[in-house]
């Protein structure tokens, strides 16, 4: 096929386009609207996803020391140098009592100058995925006597996260391919109108790739077209969205638009694209064998 | 050129279109094909250009039998084929020009040649000022005229046209005529599906009569009714 | 039943299709309207039945300036008036038995009602045994009487018939003509756009010729062509 | 209009699905695939909510007695009397003590027979909503020392619910307005695809209501039938899915499929019905202007 016949196709795609607007700018529409419910879905998948790791990486461990125990910078030292710990802190038992009448909301619990708390580390691991392998190595530190740490919540938030990531992608897949079945009919539902064409075009002696190409490179302009909407449209609203959110929590921190504007651009024009294409494919297919 | 023995067509809803038709059009005739409403003209030729497929019997075109041509031969076996619709078949969203252009766009013509050759023909159809154009805004027959330089672009081994006068004034079709016969004189052989008596008889061309599906009277030289 | 004064249509893309054309045609006439390919005989039959909107002048149908019907009016307005399309304009949907039946449903006429006037005139037109399908089955010229037996059906005031026998048989043509001539003589006003010679000449009715979008002729008991 | 007319319109709408049968059938699985996502996103947002609301319900009131209380008897009975209040326990000091060493995952911490703590009682709360109010009403009781819950938790839990609230249902208004969107551009396209046949219909002198009821039929037809497929997949999935999570976690319980059924089947019919016929007169009305 020569070259200037691809000219010709890109020159037909984009009449075929303009010349059927009302349909075009229809199917684009349809386009853009469900890969922004893609967009809303995986956002929300991946912001509960960077919110569980972010609130698994709050944990801390807590090392109570038996009253024999050694120096406490020389023990500190050996924790510090536990792979996956990232920070540890002294607490004297004065400290730890204070802390513990502040977490139970009892201001009086402790105020006879009895106190059988012990000295203790608050240990911070790097990854909060590493918080029982790292308690398991301090609990086999010298000098250390017990180890704390929200066992019950840590495993909670970790099912949690395997959940979302589990639930939120296997949802996210079929979301996805829902897009892809809307995004295919709406394309087949624009090439459906123009069906006497294809007709045409065969009895004039086109070949099946000579009706194909501009079809999909129209499905492909509605595609990038509809992605290049979607865009907009999600990033805006996220900053906005995350914006507002920002003033009523500041516990509930999202990614910010930034971080995710290269992956939005990346897939909605992939998504695009790639349906765009199938869809007239599957769709001309059809109609060709008519 | 076009062979056919014993060809039957019979359509899925059972209305049995043409039956039994043998003839044998020669390369270079012209051949009128003339016959009441629904006597199986347009099935005819749909059948010759592989529209539509034989039920039964053999019809050869141009050497090849129709009914053995593989689904991506077809596209070439049609380039050599120019036809001029009953109904036109125009593309409602392409202009005059492109319309025309299509024809050769599929045969991967250079652009200046096609812009030539298209000129050349819209001229001879007497539209050249309507080439920029939508069918839609054309006159019954202006379409059909452009369905004539559609056809006939392309410099076709064979030209079927179906009634393709149908909606011209007398002094139009003859214009069309005296084309058409330039196009015959040329080497084109061509079928010309038609109800106009006055066309037929002046012409003095060879006659093929179809009734009801049948073959009723095949003569060289012949008038649009036995009578005439 | 129709009047024009000065009556003039440019279409957007600057094309002067009718240009002051002044005519009169009275209740129960029998008009041909002829003239070369692209004339604008199809122009103002669709400016009659308020297709298009008439650009500068005075057009009156059944006492109604067309100008001035209001959006809701135009469909009662329609009513009454038949119109054979040159295309035909059948809905590809239905058969067509419900392509000739709509003109009634619209209308509420109840369904027996129906049923009898439908096979009534499919039998004059000679496509009773077509009633159950679709156009896409029929051919060029049983397409064509399925639209002339939709306009008729509605025994409309007014007859537009735009090229009725372009796709018919001369034997056909003239059994149509028989039937419009019947329908005219019940009361009918008929208006013919055509450019069959032969009928225009062996009718001697009124023969109202344009060219170029301006009247050239007017006679009662003419023919197609001034030297006819 | 006589009634055998709307006889007509029926037949008419039918016929049109049926001899459109691509389109229609093209048309109807895009709407139920639309409805689908709208289903997911409610059902997402519904039991979001109800897991909060049952986190809530969970939450105890700890309420610390004086060295001095009166029988505890007579005090069990003054708290249940509180509005709200749907359960009272008594926890003596040891019980405390020992519950107090198991959340802190500390065995030995009170072995040494000083037990600083006070008799308590548990209070569990109707509805979770209600913690704070009940906490204010228990402080008061002659008896009572301190008054403790997981102040912090609750709030956050209320901020969470809150949010999921205005969150949840702000974004299932857009998707809904996307799904809204999404069916009309669908039906749009298969007016688009018919377009000629109303100008043959206007021409023949229908009127433009003779024009626009069979059309809107139809569409709310194809609406219907797009919920009938949307009803059958999301309770299906639904079932599916919610067995599915019952047999990895007993805590993430879900709103039954039965609980859900009447608000998926008369929420998809209506907005079937509702967006069906918008769709058409929409659509039906741009082409009437011509
Ligand atoms: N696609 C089709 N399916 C079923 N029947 C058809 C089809 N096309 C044509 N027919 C029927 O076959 C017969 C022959 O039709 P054909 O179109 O060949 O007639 P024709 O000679 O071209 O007539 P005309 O002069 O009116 O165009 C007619 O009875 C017609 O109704
Ligand atoms: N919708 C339109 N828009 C623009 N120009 C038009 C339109 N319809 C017709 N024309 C032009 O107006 C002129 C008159 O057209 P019209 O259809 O009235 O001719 P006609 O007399 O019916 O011809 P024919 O015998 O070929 O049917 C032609 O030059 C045609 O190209
Ligand atoms: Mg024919
Ligand atoms: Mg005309």
């Amino acid at each position: 096929m020569k070259l200037r016949t691809f000219r010709y196709f890109f020159r037909e795609a984009w009449r075929g386009l303009v010349r059927n607007r009302l349909m075009s700018l229809t199917a684009m529409g349809t386009i853009a609207i469900a890969l922004v419910l893609l967009g809303v879905f995986s956002l929300i998948t991946t912001n509960l996803q960077y919110f569980g790791n972010l609130a698994l990486g709050r944990i801390e461990i807590r090392a109570f020391l038996s009253e024999s125990a050694r120096n406490h910078e020389l023990l500190k030292a050996e924790i510090q140098a536990i792979p996956g710990v990232q920070r540890v802190e002294f607490v004297s038992k004065e400290e730890g009592a204070r802390w513990l009448e502040k977490a139970l909301g009892n201001k009086g619990l402790f105020l006879d100058g009895e106190n059988p708390l012990p000295n203790s580390f608050n240990i911070h691991p790097a990854r909060g995925a590493d918080v029982e392998k790292i308690a398991g190595q301090v609990r086999r530190v010298a000098g250390v006597d017990e180890v704390v740490y929200g066992r019950d919540f840590v495993r909670l938030l970790h099912l949690a996260v395997r959940l979302i990531w589990v639930l939120g992608f296997g949802l996210l897949f079929l979301v996805m391919l829902a897009v892809l079945y809307i995004v295919v009919n709406t394309i087949q539902m624009t090439v459906y109108a123009r069906r006497k064409e294809i007709e045409i075009m065969k009895l004039v002696g086109a070949t099946d790739w000579f009706i194909r190409w501009p079809f999909m490179l129209e499905g492909i302009i509605l595609g990038i077209g509809g992605a290049l909407i979607a865009v907009v449209i999600v990033l805006e609203a996220y900053a906005f969205l995350s914006n507002r959110l920002g003033q009523v929590s500041t516990v509930l921190s999202l990614l910010t638009r930034a971080e995710i504007t290269p992956y939005v651009i990346g897939g909605f024009f992939g998504v695009g694209v790639l349906f765009g294409a199938l869809g007239s494919l599957l769709s001309v297919k059809r109609y060709l064998g008519i | 050129m076009i062979q056919a023995r014993r060809l039957t067509k019979k359509y899925d809803n059972g209305v049995l279109a043409l039956e039994n038709l043998s003839l044998h059009i020669k390369k270079g005739e012209f051949v009128f094909l003339v016959g009441p409403s629904g006597a199986g003209k347009s099935t005819f030729l749909n059948l010759v250009i592989r529209r539509e497929t034989p039920t039964d019997g053999f019809l050869s075109v141009a050497g090849r039998n129709v009914a053995l041509l593989k689904k991506q031969e077809i596209p070439f076996f049609r380039r050599r084929i120019g036809y001029i619709f009953q109904d036109y078949k125009l593309f409602p969203n392409k202009t005059v020009r492109e319309n025309v252009s299509f024809a050769l766009e599929v045969i991967e013509v250079d652009p200046g040649e096609i812009r030539k050759r298209v000129n050349f023909v819209l001229d001879l159809v007497g539209l050249i000022h309507k080439a920029e154009v939508f069918p839609s805004e054309l006159s019954g027959g202006e379409q059909q005229r452009v369905s004539l330089a559609r056809a006939i672009v392309n410099r076709p081994l064979l030209l079927l046209a179906d009634e393709p006068t149908g909606n011209l004034d007398p002094d139009t079709s003859w214009e069309i005529m005296e084309l058409l016969r330039e196009i015959n004189r040329r080497g084109t052989t061509i079928v010309m599906a038609t109800h106009n008596r006055e066309i037929v008889n002046r012409m003095q061309k060879r006659v093929i009569a179809l009734e009801k599906g049948r073959l009723v009277r095949d003569e060289s030289k012949g008038g649009y009714a036995v009578e005439a």
